[in-house]
């Protein structure tokens, strides 16, 4: 009876303190970890965007592994949508023996995580993070994989401006940094370029109704040819179905958050609507066959453009191991930060010459009869991206 | 403009009103400020969703996403509260806290996390104009069916015996008993009244964010349970009350703050609450009670 | 942390309470350092990240159970107070450089100051002092479930300002660079002090009264208890534990967003609380230690994997759920929490300390005359009292009697600062005072009540001794005293137990031992041997007069047994519709006809009392 | 019709009750006489099922009540009338007699025992659709007891229905007690005004402490020294 109690206890100590150990990495395995909310607040984002990661890993393994040499072994830990868990998981994924880092698309999160892995050496992609100060916030193991917000709302200004718009109303949330940022990255950009703010207005996330804040732009002297926003579901189906409901038939600008299923089944109310996309799946396209490749892995179709870039990184980490020629998480970091023109999913993503967010070329899409049809697709200049 | 601010302040004031009055009505009867309600109007919107993808006409999938609600309401009286019943106000606040937060997790990893998109027919999002004046579809609908689910409520719990006994209960649940009303009754209508109202405010809530997602019924209960205690924690008429005067301040405060300030307004709205707390500790209109020993 | 003791006169020893407490803290907090020693001699990074972790989240929760615990108001705030701390040392302690390019338009004077963390902690700490009483002043008029909702009102309202304030916080944006130097040692050291901190504020003045005014408001007035400013005070120190924690949580992380100091890391801590339980220092200890470990016991295996051989699959939600079921068993099982509501009492469990009853008489509050003058009181259109004026000296035993309904209560109430009379005044010792029952308590008129008010969360001693320390400063002193009334009332071998245990009679008692510990000149008495049997009575009735001898205080009691009326009194008061109908000695009130038809309200004594008007004529 | 054997009821660790034993029979009034906290609206309370019963049986008609739900008790046949009266305050007098008699009995015969009544009590006549918080004590005692009968009890369970009442509206009370128990109906009766409740009642028990300490007829008591020194003060 002792003896088992001891034994127990030594079982209980074993789970409680984690001394249960993963097993470790034999010469032929990549351990990669994955600190990512699969529950609470950020698992809309999280979830779709490491089910396109685990896909392009599974796939690699099948091809023998990153770089066709080490098989990758994932691990993946629930943050619970909580910075300071984050930063718990990173460090118990550290030292399960993680020679990369997969953080969330929570900045602060990733912020937190990359503290951790920056004295480390572990390279660390954030899964779709687009806050522009994410990477130097960190250090140079921190990177990007998504554009920038100030990327893409400097290639919406541009089009916005080659339209031949003057007057722009601003519709922001200072809920989240996306809300917050990234109309007024477009606001300095369309400024600068000549055209004109005439109006702010506010919303709170999450809660639907936009029936104030559309009365004043109706009640507007000047009124604007442009809306520009950020928001994204569930505010944006509120804001668009109120505001055409509303009578009000101004243009509306938004930012890559918008390509969503939610969105285009809204059909004819979003006609006209412009936003962003890493890419866009014409027939015949990359992405197309990744949509298709993606329904049959996960049983269902993408539900946002996450899916694709989570799908991305692997290829990103295959191709830096292939350069790197060995798993060194320094000679990994080194030749992720020295990709250049690499052939993804959705188009080319440049590192080099950044300061680890890519450069990619955003691509403009418009809603048309419930369907989201490319219209240009660009690369900014980078002389007029606005800081962060 | 100002008319039509006037307007969009009631339609928002009607939906929370119905929140209010979901909570209202289960705290009168077992003290339960149930923070559950949000999930219940997140069932639902899942319902409606999986009714409309079942191929079920708009009206028919509404009723069935509406009595959803309720069903789900009395079950989770059954499985979670009923054990706790005769508890302390703040365990069973937490008590719900738990269900809560139970029911985001299942709705996250059984359903997705990603909002799923629900289709309103087209005409829901149109506007009558007047002239120079137009009130939405939306905003219009929103208006007549929480008048109607007051009005019929209102004639329910003054016309009906459950209905009488209810407002009884709130005042003194024992008594109610000993002329023989079952205790059950009262409360099992207490939670199917209260998940009528919330069906009925999801379908309200849907109709404007045309999407389901698992943590959607956050917000709402917040401002239900707001209102309900600005109202007077309990009172059937303070909830309708404190729905409505949330509603407008919301509205007005978001017309007619300027820019720079407008990010402070629920800071605003809720200093407004400590203010009404501290003229009137139990609300607006407060709730007949008696001491209950 | 806890408000220090009175230092004004000298004193020998430790008062028992603090020594007592002392020795739980210290365990306590043995057994947080072993475990942080544990984790640092055998846990990696990440163990001793999770026990770091567990430290901050112990310094908040014992915030909470600070004031939450003792006043029994539940709290949402708390998150919001973290998050506060955090911001503070984020800006006071980020590198000048970066705080240039991250906080380009902070304001000069929060700007560039580059602080070491300590040095932050001790501005945090005096901010949150400043914090704790600009929130707590509003809080301090409503009671019950309005104070809880206002809290959860702040919760939103600091969540807003976060967020709104971006030229200070950055806004929604991750606020980051703050320099990460919290480790394993110095939240072990912060958590130790709040740990000390938090088992010793129940023993203070202030964490007595807080506790006696949960359990019984009005009880707690009528021995002299403030319950706004102990209940500040406890909100205070509360404010002060979770800023602290929000400091070392901002250089834990080192990035943040208001996000993370909203609802969800509120309810974290009030899961954890409650899980522990709610009404001590050990509940809050325990709540925080089990609720970790069963989180990271649980979240080991949603990863899925191999576990001791069997294949797991992924269940991500898994440690969510597990808690929430956790925690709707604990409430469901253990309405108290998994450690009820005792603290340790290591002491007491090795059977020291005693408190010494002290032997000297107590000096009585100063107050000669207690007068009534044209007292009146209205309910809705009913007059309870109506225009009694009535005189009490000390050195005497005054019974008020009359049918039910008579006003005896009401006029008490009033005599004793409680009820605020429509019309009419009340001076103690020939000062005419506004009606307030805690500063009528302070002024030696102490009071019993009809159905019984003693503390039933507190001990015996305890309850005697909230009441000792409001005219007794010296916390020793006041022990003393409040043990020797004990013990005139029978009690003193019952001082350990908590009052819910006792028995009717003993509580009934206990509130006259605590009416007395207040060293009154009058002590009222409503219905004292109300449910008393007849030797428990005679008991009563013997001590009451010795009392009076000893004391020569002034006695005003109501009461139904006619028995005791009769032999203790020797003025007697009779009271019907709210008009005295008669005042004086035993025996000319026993034969006054109006007396006999009034009280005794019957037909046949009308008809008694008619006929012997019969006769008589 | 009515026994308790062995009642004992806790609150917490503070035994209320510790031990009653009763019987009342058809038709009479038994009067439970005692001081303040004796454990007598305790007694009533548990008959009732409000009250848990720690230990000891209630037996109404032959039937086994003990921790029965109060609704079930009430469809038995016992109705209680609580002390404080306790009507529905916002609700008006037709609303609480409405609900006195909603349960056991069709529409219409509701109807009716609503009108017998009204006969009986002419006050809620007149304020029939006033709030029932409007009435005075008196009238709030007259509903209360109203509201119980609406329910055609067998027995009726009176919790010091003086309390609070001028003198007068005391007789007016006790005369209806009477009058009832004229009609038949078995009354348990608790009462702290003991030459009160001896005046009306068939027969008494005298509870001290949570216990029986005195049983007899309302004449024996009534005239017994140990009564008259410690409750009527002679």
């Amino acid at each position: 009876m002792p003896r088992l109690y001891r034994l127990q206890r030594a079982a209980l100590c074993a789970a409680v303190f984690g001394i249960a150990s993963f097993s470790t990495a034999n010469a032929e395995e990549i351990i990669i970890g994955a600190a990512t909310a699969q529950t609470g607040g950020l698992a809309p984002y999280d979830q779709p965007a490491l089910a396109g990661l685990r896909m392009s890993l599974d796939e690699l393994n099948a091809k023998g592994g990153l770089g066709g040499k080490y098989v990758v072994k994932l691990l993946i830990k629930d943050t619970r949508s909580d910075t300071a868990q984050t930063a718990t998981v990173a460090q118990e994924l550290i030292d399960a023996g993680a020679k990369i880092m997969i953080t969330p698309c929570d900045a602060d999160a990733s912020i937190s995580a990359g503290q951790l892995t920056q004295p480390a050496g572990i390279p660390t992609l954030t899964l779709c993070g687009s806050a522009p100060v994410l990477t130097d916030a960190v250090g140079d193991v921190m990177f990007g994989t998504y554009p920038a917000d100030n990327v893409q709302a400097t290639a919406v200004a541009d089009f916005a401006v080659s339209e031949g718009k003057k007057k722009v109303f601003l519709l922001t949330s200072p809920d989240s940094t996306y809300t917050a940022n990234l109309p007024e990255y477009f606001g300095k950009v369309f400024e600068k370029k000549g055209g004109a703010v005439v109006g702010r207005g506010t919303f709170s996330m999450g809660q639907p109704d936009f029936s104030a804040e559309i009365t004043n732009i109706k009640g507007m002297a000047d009124q604007p040819d442009l809306i520009m926003t950020a928001a994204y579901e569930p505010d944006f189906p509120a804001f668009i179905q109120q505001l055409r409901g509303a009578g009000v038939t101004v243009p509306v600008y938004g930012a890559d958050a918008i390509g969503t299923p939610t969105i285009k089944a809204l059909g004819k109310l979003v006609d006209g609507v412009v936003y962003t996309a890493a890419g866009y799946a014409e027939p015949g396209s990359k992405l197309e066959a990744f949509n298709a490749a993606f329904t049959k892995y996960a049983g269902h179709a993408p539900e946002s453009t996450y899916e694709v870039n989570g799908y991305e990184i692997g290829l990103i980490l295959d191709q830096a191991v292939k350069t790197a020629g060995s798993d060194d998480a320094k000679a990994i970091r080194d030749a992720i930060a020295g990709l250049k023109d690499f052939q993804g999913v959705t188009g080319k993503i440049t590192y080099a010459g950044t300061n680890r967010m890519p450069l990619r070329a955003v691509a403009l899409m418009r809603y048309e009869g419930g369907e989201g049809k490319h219209v240009k697709t660009l690369i900014p200049d980078a002389a007029d991206v606005p800081a962060p | 403009m100002f008319a039509q601010q006037i307007i969009n302040a009631i339609s928002l004031g009607g939906v929370y009103a119905l929140l209010a009055l979901g909570l209202a009505i289960v705290f009168s009867i077992v003290g339960l400020i149930n923070f559950a309600h949000g999930e219940l109007m997140t069932l639902s919107g899942y319902a409606l969703l999986a009714a409309l993808v079942f191929g079920l006409p708009f009206p028919l999938a509404v009723l069935v996403a509406v009595s959803c609600g309720a069903l789900a309401a009395v079950a989770m009286e059954r499985i979670a509260f009923r054990p706790m019943r005769g508890a302390s106000v703040t365990s069973l606040l937490l008590t719900s806290f738990a269900v809560s937060s139970l029911l985001k997790v299942v709705f996250q990893n059984g359903i997705s996390a990603r909002p799923q998109a629900v289709a309103m027919p087209g005409w829901m999002t149109g506007a009558f104009s007047f002239g120079d004046f137009t009130i939405g579809v939306g905003p219009s609908i929103s208006i007549v069916v929480s008048a109607l689910a007051l009005i019929l409520l209102e004639t329910f719990l003054r016309r009906s015996v459950t209905g009488t006994a209810m407002r009884a209960a709130a005042e003194d649940f024992d008594v109610v008993r000993l002329m023989g009303i079952p205790a059950s009754r009262i409360i099992a209508t207490a939670f199917l009244l209260s998940g009528l109202l919330a069906g009925l405010a999801a379908m309200l809530w849907v109709a404007q964010r045309a999407s389901v997602d698992p943590l959607m019924g956050f917000t709402p209960v917040l401002k239900a349970f707001i209102a309900a205690v600005v109202g007077g924690l309990g009172s059937l008429p303070g909830a309708v009350a404190g729905g409505f005067l949330l509603g407008i301040i919301e509205v007005l405060l978001q017309a007619t703050l300027p820019a720079a300030i407008a990010p402070y307004r629920d800071a605003i709205v809720l200093s407004g609450v400590i203010a009404v707390l501290l003229l009137r500790p139990q609300g607006l209109i407060p709730a007949v009670r008696v001491q209950r020993s | 942390m806890a408000a220090a003791p009175d230092d004004s006169k000298p004193r020998n020893v430790m008062p028992a309470a603090f020594r007592a407490a002392t020795v739980d803290a210290l365990c306590m907090v043995a057994v947080l350092l072993l475990m942080a020693l544990a984790a640092a001699a055998f846990g990696g990074a990440a163990m001793q990240r999770v026990v770091t972790y567990a430290a901050i989240m112990l310094t908040a929760v014992l915030g909470l159970q600070i004031f939450s615990g003792n006043s029994g108001i539940v709290s949402f705030a708390q998150a919001a107070f973290v998050g506060i701390g955090a911001y503070a040392t984020g800006i006071l302690t980020m590198p000048a450089a970066l705080q240039r390019t991250a906080l380009r338009d902070l304001p000069q004077f929060l700007a560039g100051h580059e602080l070491s963390f300590f040095a932050a902690l001790a501005v945090v700490l005096a901010l949150a002092a400043l914090v704790g009483l600009l929130t707590g002043t509003p809080l301090l008029r409503l009671t019950g479930s309005s104070a809880s909702i206002a809290t959860l009102a702040m919760l939103i309202i600091v969540y807003t300002l976060l967020v709104a304030g971006r030229e200070i916080t950055r806004g929604s944006q991750p606020f980051y660079g703050v320099p990460r130097e919290v480790g394993l040692w110095t939240a072990a050291a912060v958590a130790s002090v709040a740990l000390i901190a938090a088992r010793l504020f129940r023993e203070t003045s202030f964490g007595l009264a807080t506790r006696a005014a949960a359990d019984d408001e009005r009880g707690a007035a009528a021995v002299g208890v403030d319950q706004r400013m102990a209940r500040l005070a406890a909100w205070v120190a509360g404010v002060i534990a979770a800023m602290a924690a929000g400091a070392l949580m901002a250089q834990f992380l080192g990035a943040f967003s208001p996000r993370d100091f909203y609802f969800d890391l509120g309810f974290t801590m009030l899961a954890m609380l409650i899980v522990g339980g709610m009404s001590s220092s050990l509940g809050a200890f325990a709540g925080v230690i089990v609720t970790i470990v069963v989180i990271e016991a649980v979240r080991r295996f949603e990863g899925g994997g191999e576990v001791l051989g069997l294949h797991l699959p992924v269940m991500f939600g898994l440690t969510q759920g597990v808690l929430a079921i956790a925690m709707i068993l604990v409430i469901w099982r253990r309405p108290t929490g998994l450690f009820g509501e005792r603290e340790l009492n290591l002491m007491r469990m090795t059977g020291s300390p005693a408190v010494n009853a002290s032997t000297a008489l107590p000096r009585p509050v100063s107050a000669d005359r207690l007068v009534a003058e044209h007292l009146t009181r209205r309910y809705a259109g009913v007059v309870a009292v109506d225009d009694v004026s009535l005189s009490f000296e000390t050195d005497s035993i005054t019974g008020i009697i009359g049918p039910n309904g008579a006003g005896k209560t009401t006029l008490l109430n009033m005599l004793a600062g409680d009820v605020q009379p429509s019309a009419g005044t009340v001076s103690v010792g020939g000062t005419v005072r506004q009606a307030s029952a805690f500063r009528f308590a302070r002024s030696g008129v102490a009071r019993t009540f009809q159905n019984i008010r003693v503390f039933p969360h507190m001990t015996v001693l305890e309850n005697a001794v909230v009441a000792a320390r409001q005219v007794e400063p010296d916390l020793g002193q006041a022990e003393a005293a409040a043990m020797a009334e004990l013990a005139r009332m029978g009690l003193e071998k019952l001082a350990d137990q908590p009052a819910a245990r006792l028995a009717y009679g003993q509580r009934r008692r206990l509130e006259v031992a605590r009416a007395l510990a207040l060293r009154p000149r009058f002590l009222l008495l409503d219905e004292p041997a109300a449910g008393m049997n007849a030797v428990e009575t005679a008991e009563l009735v013997a001590i009451l007069s010795a009392v009076r001898v000893e004391r020569r205080i002034g006695v005003v009691l109501i009461e139904h047994d006619m028995r005791l009326v009769m032999t203790l009194c020797e003025r007697i008061v009779v009271i019907d519709h709210g008009h005295v109908i008669a005042d004086g000695t035993p025996s000319e009130v026993q034969n006054n006809p109006a007396v006999i038809a009034a009280y005794l309200g019957s037909r046949t004594a009308r008809a008694k009392s008619a006929a012997s008007e019969e006769q008589t004529a | 019709m009515l026994s308790v054997e062995g009642l004992k009821i806790r609150y917490g660790e503070v035994e209320a009750v510790r031990r009653v034993d009763l019987t009342v029979e058809s038709g009479e009034i038994l009067a439970l006489v005692g001081a303040n906290g004796a454990g007598k609206s305790s007694t009533l309370g548990a008959i009732a099922g409000l009250v848990r019963v720690a230990a000891g049986k209630v037996v109404f008609e032959g039937v086994d009540i003990t921790g029965l739900a109060p609704e079930v008790v009430a469809r038995k046949g016992v109705a209680l009338v609580p002390e404080g009266r306790r009507i529905f305050a916002s609700l008006t007098v037709a609303d609480n007699l409405r609900l006195g008699g909603a349960v056991h009995q069709p529409a219409a015969e509701a109807r009716l025992r609503e009108e017998e009544m009204l006969e009986l009590f002419p006050i809620l006549r007149r304020y029939y659709r006033a709030k029932g918080g409007n009435l005075s004590g008196g009238e709030q005692q007259m509903l209360a007891i109203a509201r119980a009968l609406m329910g055609k009890p067998r027995m009726i369970l009176l919790d010091e229905p003086s309390l609070g009442l001028a003198p007068q509206l005391i007789d007016t009370v006790f005369d209806l007690i009477a009058e009832l128990r004229r009609k038949g109906m078995t009354i348990l009766l608790v009462e702290q005004n003991v030459a009160l409740a001896l005046e009306i009642a068939d027969r008494a028990v005298v509870l001290a402490n949570g216990e029986v300490v005195l049983s007899g007829t309302a004449k024996e008591l009534a005239s017994s020294d140990l009564v008259r020194q410690a409750y009527l003060g002679a």
